[in-house]
C-alpha cells in the first residue's frame, strides 16, 4: 500500500504489545515499544525494533502519559499508535492528541469513542436505530426515578454506572427495600471509579450468556461482522475462557446478531475493530451490552475460526485501505477457545502472583497458539494487570478443542510464581462446560463446589517419588556433565535406573 | 535412604509416603520402594529441575520449584506441595504450629505495596478479621487475624513495598 | 467410538512420534513410546504415557526391529500401532507382522503397500486406470531394452530404480553414448540400497515442479483429496520447503489432479493416509511419480488449509470409522509454509550437526505452528535423520504466511550446534520463491549463487558491541541476583547504560 | 577497557571492530565507542546467554553461545563467530596459520564414526583428496587433505567414534 505508515508505536505492554509488534515486522513496518523504569527486560522491548524509556513503574506516569508517548512517537518519528487493549486504548483525549499531534490512532475516532464511552449515550443512538435493549432506563437516574422504573421493569433489577465497565459500580437488587443503599453504594463506587456517579437500571437478566461480536470497518463505509465470541466463563465479571463459535448460536441467530452489531457501529460512524457485546437470556433473545471500542484480549478465537489476521486489517483500515473482503467471503471453521493465563493463586483466593518465573515450559504443536508476553527468567512485576499469556486451541470441532486444550494444558508448566493453569483443566472437564452449558454465574458456582480429589490420587505417589530423587541427587539444578557436542548418550547429569529383577538378586 | 515425604494437593489434601532408595556402588539406584512396595524406576533429569521417570513403564515428566513455602513438584498441569524429612536427621518437623496459641504473625502472600493498615497497634481484633490491605497487579486484599487476640506489632507502614513471606504484623 | 483402540504403540522416534502422541492424548487414547538407548531422554519418551527400552542406537537393533517393537506392543497391551514416517513406515512385511499379531497397523494394508511399493507394479495398476505418466517404460529393463525406450522417448532421459526413492539409484543420461555406464552405476546404487537392482527409464522433464495430493480413504469406500502440497525447493532431492496450496495449481487443475489421485488409490485399494506424487512440466502437465503410503512429513500444511486433522483421521479410520465427512465440504482457507528444521551446517557443505543444544528459543504467536521433538538441553544423538522440527506458518495469504515465517525464523535461536534456519531466511527473500516461480532445481541453482552479504552490514557491528558486554562480564551465564518474587526491576544479572549525555559531563 | 573485535558472517565475510567500554565507579558503562563513535547504549542480561541491547533507541535482542570454534553471537537469526581480544594481553591471536606449510592436521567438523579410511599412513595425496570419510545422521561426508603432501599418521580407525574437533590425520 503507497501510504502505509512508516513506523507504528505501540502504546502498551505485555503480550498485546508483542502481538503488534508480531504484525509490524510482518507488515515489513518498523515497530516502537514504550517501558516503564520495571520494563526494561520486558518481552515487547526485545522484539520491538525501537524501545523507549518513558518514566516509572506507576501506569499514570508511564503507560498513561499521553505526552510522554507522543514525545516518544515525535522523536522516533513513528506516525501512527497502537493502543492494544487497556491502558489508554478506549480513551477519547488520548485518540483526540494523537489527531492533534498528527499521528494516525489506530482505531476508532475519538468522536465514536465518546459515543460508546458513556452507556446512557450509547443507547439513545441505537435505541433510534431498533437495536434491541435489556429493559430499563436508558440514562442516569436520581433516585426517585431509579424506584419507579425498578417497579416498571420488575424486580430483581441491575444498577448500573453509566461511565463504566469491568463490573465497577454494579449491584444486583432483588427488591425496593434494598435498592437506596445499593444506589447510593453503586453511585460512590462509580464516582471513584469514573468520576462520573450516574447510574442506571435494567431488568436483570437470570443466568445470562455473555455473547459478542466481533466487527470491522473501514474508513469508506463498509462493516463486516466476523462471527461471535462466547465469554460466559467469567469470575468477577472478568472473562477467564472465551471461544467461537458460541455453543449456543445458529446460522440464524448468527445473521441476527451480526447485522445488528454491524448497525450499532454504522450508528455510531464506527472504524476500525470494534466489539458489540451482548446479554444473551435462556431463550435466546440477545440484548445490547455495550460495544468495546478497540481490540478484545479474546480476538485470537475469531483470527482462527475465520482464517484472518484483525491486527493486519486495523492497521490496513487505519492506513486507509478498504475492507479486503466483503461479508460473503466471511468463512467460519472449526472452533477455538482461549485460555487467561493469569499470575494468581486459584487456591488461595486468586491472590496476584508476581515474581520471578524461575522455569517456564510452553505447549506446541498441532492447533496450539500462544500469545505471551514472558519468558524463562522474566521477573513479572506487581505494578500490572496479572495476564501472563493467552493460550489458545484450535480443532475442527469444540469436542476436539477441548481435549486439545487439556493437552496443551498436561504440557504446561510454570515455576516461581502461581497460575491459574489448573483452574482451566478444572473448568474444561466440568460437565457443564462440556455440554455448552455456560452462563456467567457458572464459575462461581463450579468454584463453590469442593473440586474431585479422586484425580490427585496417582500423581501424588509420582511427587513423592520425585522428591526423594531430588533430595537424594542434591538439587538436580544444574544438568552438568554435557560437554557440548561429546556426550550424546549422556544428556542428563545422572540417570538412575532400579529394577525388579535388581531386588532378586 | 529412606524420607518421609508429606505431599499435599492444591487442593489441600496431604498425604505420607514412605520413599527408600538404594544406591549400589557406582551410585546408581538399584532399589526403590513406595510404602514398602518395590517399583522398577527409572530416572534421568532432563533439564535443570526436570526429571523424567518411567516408573513400571509409565512415563511422567516432572518439574521441581521451590518457593517461600517450600519444595513443589508439578506433573502434567497438577502442583503438589511437598515436604521432605530424612528421619535419621535431628531436625524437627518444619510444620510451624497449627493452633491459636501463643503470638501469631501475619505475612505476606505475595510481593506488594500496604495500602491500607486496617487494625493499628494496640487493636483488638477477631479472627478473621481484616488487618491489613495489600495491593498488587490492580488488586487489593484484605489480609485477616488468625486469631483472635490484640495487635501487638504492625512491621509495615502505608505505601511501603512488602515481599511474599514478610512477617507484616504479629497478633498475640 | 467404540471399537476405538485401547493403546497405540508409535514406532518411531523425534516429532513425529511427539506429534503421534499428541493425538492420542486429545483422543483419550493411552500411547507408548519406544526408544533405544541413546533415545532415553528424548521428548517423545517425556511426553508419551508409557514407554519401552528396544535395544541399541542402531535403528537395525531398534527402531527398525520388528520383534521387539511388536513384543512391546504385546507387553503393554497396545492394540494399534502408528509407524509414522521413515523407519518402518513403508514395510510391508511389518504390517504384516503386525496384522499376525492381532495389532492394527495404521496405514494401508500390506497389499496396497506392495502394490505401491514396486514403482513398476504400481505403473501396471495405474495404467489401466488412466492415470498420466511421464512417457517411459513401465518395468525393469535390460540394457538393450533400455537403448531402445530411450530412443523412443527422446533424450535426455531419467534411469530410475523401481524399488527405489529418495533420490537413490536415479541417473539423468543426456546422450547415448552416456548410457551405458548410468544403467551400470544406477543398477548397483539401486542393488546396496533397496536390494533389487531393476531400473527403468523415464523422459527428464526440465526443471519440474514437485506437487503432491493428499488422500484419505476410510475403510468402506470413500476416498478424498485434501488439496496438494507443492514441494518442488529440494536439495540432494530432499524436501526442504513445502507449502500449500501450490502457487501454479488453480481450481480446475486441483480438481483433474484430486480426482486423478483419488483414482490412483482406489487402484491399488488403498486405505488410511497416502499421498500421490507428481511431477508438473512448464505447461502444467502432470505426471504420477508415485504414492507415498504413509503419513508425510509435510502434512501440517495440509493440515492448516483445510482445517482438519490428519492423524486423528487415520486413527479413526484404522478403527473402522467412516470418513466423517464428502469431499465436496473440504475447504481449503488460507496459505501454510512449512520449513525443516535440521541439524546441519548449510555454510559448511550441509554436514550434520548432532551435538547438545545449548540454548532454544522457539518462535510463537499468531500462525505459527511447530511440531518438534527437542527442547533446550538436548542432545541430538548422531544416530538418526537430522530433523529436530518443523516450522510451519498459515496466514490469508502466501505473501503473507512468506513475512510470517520470517518473522518467525527471527525469533528463532538455536546454539550448541548448527542448523539450517538461516538457509530459509535465504531461501524466503529470493525473488523466485517469492514470485512462486518453483522448480526441483530452484534451490540448487540458488546456492550456487553468491549469497548478497549487504545484510550483514548492520548487524555485525551490533554482534562485535555485545561480544565486548559479554566480555567485561566474564561470562554472562548465570542470571544470578534474582531472589524468587523480591527483586521486580532486577530480572537481570546486570544492567549497563552509556548514554552520550555522559559524555559530555 | 578496549575490545579488538573480529566478526566473521555465515557467508565468511569478516570485519573488525574496536570497541571501548569506560565503566564508572558503580561498575556501570558510561561510555561506548565504537571505531571511535560514542553511542547511547542499554544493555541488560534478561536470560543466561541471552542480551537485550538498546543501541541509539534501537532494540536487538541478542543470543551468545560457545563452540570449539569459539564465540557466537545470534542477532535475528543471522549467527556470527566472534573473536575477542584484549590488546592488552599478550595472547597472540588465536587464528591459526593458515597457509601449506608444514604439517596439516584434518579434524572432524562433527561427532560421527569414521567408516572408512581412504588413505592409509603413508600414501601420497593431492590438494582436496579425500582422505577420510566418516558418516552422522545418515550422511557420509569425505574429509579432504588440505594440501598435496603424504598422509604422516592417521588417528582414526574404520568404525571408531569420533567428537567434532578431533584431529582424524596429519598430512605432511
Amino acid at each position: 500500500m503507497s501510504n502505509m505508515f512508516k513506523k507504528i508505536l505501540i502504546a502498551n505492554r505485555g503480550e498485546i504489545a508483542v502481538r503488534v509488534v508480531r504484525a509490524c515486522r510482518e507488515m515489513g513496518i518498523p515497530s516502537v515499544a514504550v517501558y516503564s523504569d520495571v520494563d526494561r527486560a520486558a518481552l515487547h522491548v526485545q522484539k520491538a525494533d525501537e524501545a523507549y524509556a518513558i518514566g516509572p513503574a506507576a501506569a499514570r506516569a508511564s503507560y498513561l502519559n499521553i505526552e510522554k508517548i507522543l514525545a516518544v512517537a515525535k522523536r522516533a518519528g513513528a506516525d501512527a499508535i497502537h493502543p492494544g487493549y487497556g491502558f489508554l486504548s478506549e480513551n477519547a483525549e488520548f485518540a483526540q492528541a494523537c489527531a492533534m499531534a498528527g499521528v494516525k490512532f489506530i482505531g476508532p475516532t475519538a468522536a465514536a469513542m465518546k459515543i460508546m464511552g458513556s452507556k446512557t449515550s450509547a443507547r439513545h443512538a441505537m435505541e433510534a436505530a431498533g437495536v434491541p435493549f435489556v429493559p430499563g432506563s436508558s440514562r442516569g437516574l436520581s433516585f426517585e426515578e431509579a424506584v419507579d422504573v425498578a417497579r416498571k421493569v420488575g424486580y430483581p433489577v441491575m444498577l448500573k454506572a453509566a461511565a463504566g465497565g469491568g463490573g465497577k459500580g454494579m449491584r444486583l437488587v432483588h427488591a425496593e427495600a434494598e435498592l437506596k443503599s445499593a444506589y447510593e453504594s453503586a453511585g460512590s463506587e462509580a464516582s471513584r471509579a469514573f468520576d462520573s456517579g450516574e447510574v442506571y437500571i435494567e431488568k436483570f437478566i437470570a443466568q445470562p450468556r455473555h455473547i459478542e461480536v466481533q466487527v470491522l470497518a473501514d474508513e469508506h463505509g463498509s462493516c463486516v461482522y466476523l462471527g461471535e465470541r462466547e465469554c460466559s466463563v467469567q469470575r468477577r465479571h472478568q472473562k477467564v475462557i472465551e471461544e467461537s463459535p458460541s455453543p449456543v448460536v445458529d446460522e440464524a441467530m448468527r445473521l441476527r446478531m451480526g447485522q445488528t452489531a454491524v448497525k450499532v457501529a454504522q450508528s455510531a460512524g464506527y472504524t476500525n475493530a470494534g466489539t458489540v457485546e451482548f446479554l444473551v437470556d435462556s431463550a435466546r433473545n440477545f440484548f445490547f451490552l455495550e460495544m468495546n471500542t478497540r481490540l478484545q484480549v479474546e480476538h485470537p478465537v475469531t483470527e482462527l475460526v475465520t482464517g484472518l489476521d484483525l491486527v493486519h486489517l486495523q492497521i490496513q483500515i487505519a492506513a486507509g485501505a478498504k475492507l479486503p473482503f466483503q461479508q460473503k467471503d466471511v468463512q467460519l471453521r472449526g472452533h477455538a477457545i482461549e485460555c487467561r493465563v493469569y499470575a494468581e493463586d486459584p487456591d488461595y483466593h486468586f491472590f496476584p502472583s508476581p515474581g520471578k518465573m524461575t522455569a517456564l515450559q510452553t505447549p506446541a504443536g498441532p492447533g496450539i497458539r500462544e500469545d505471551s508476553g514472558v519468558y524463562e527468567g522474566w521477573t513479572v512485576p506487581l505494578d500490572y494487570d496479572p495476564m501472563l499469556s493467552k493460550l489458545i486451541a484450535y480443532a475442527p470441532s469444540r469436542d476436539q478443542a477441548i481435549a486439545r486444550m487439556q493437552r496443551a494444558l498436561d504440557e504446561y508448566f510454570i515455576s516461581g510464581i502461581k497460575t491459574n493453569l489448573a483452574l482451566f483443566r478444572r473448568i474444561l472437564s466440568h460437565p457443564d462446560f462440556i455440554a455448552g452449558k455456560l452462563d456467567t454465574g457458572m464459575l462461581d458456582r463450579m468454584l463453590a463446589e469442593k473440586p474431585s480429589a479422586a484425580k490427585s490420587g496417582g500423581n501424588a505417589r509420582i511427587a513423592a517419588i520425585a522428591a526423594a530423587i531430588f533430595a537424594l541427587n542434591g538439587n538436580g539444578n544444574s544438568n552438568g556433565n554435557a560437554n557440548g557436542a561429546h556426550a550424546s548418550s549422556e544428556a542428563a547429569a545422572w540417570k538412575l535406573s532400579a529394577r525388579k529383577e535388581g531386588l532378586r538378586r | 535412604m529412606t524420607f518421609e515425604i508429606t505431599v499435599t494437593s492444591a487442593a489441600g489434601a496431604a498425604e505420607n509416603f514412605r520413599v527408600e532408595l538404594t544406591r549400589g556402588k557406582d551410585g546408581n539406584v538399584t532399589e526403590c520402594r513406595v510404602n514398602g512396595e518395590a517399583l522398577a524406576l527409572d530416572a534421568a533429569l532432563t533439564q535443570p529441575g526436570v526429571l523424567s521417570l518411567l516408573i513400571e513403564g509409565r512415563s511422567y515428566r516432572v518439574g521441581r520449584a521451590h518457593s517461600a513455602e517450600g519444595m513443589q513438584i508439578g506433573i502434567s498441569g497438577e502442583t503438589f506441595e511437598v515436604d521432605v524429612r530424612d528421619p535419621r536427621s535431628l531436625r524437627a518437623r518444619k510444620r510451624a504450629g497449627a493452633g491459636t496459641e501463643g503470638p501469631k504473625k501475619i505475612t505476606a502472600p505475595m510481593p506488594g505495596k500496604v495500602v491500607r493498615v486496617l487494625a493499628p497497634e494496640g487493636t483488638r481484633v477477631e479472627a478473621g478479621q481484616g488487618v491489613i490491605v495489600i495491593e498488587a497487579m490492580k488488586m487489593q486484599n484484605e489480609l485477616k487475624s488468625p486469631k483472635a487476640g490484640v495487635v501487638k506489632k504492625i512491621n509495615s507502614a502505608e505505601g511501603a513495598t512488602v515481599n511474599a513471606g514478610d512477617a507484616l504484623a504479629v497478633i498475640e
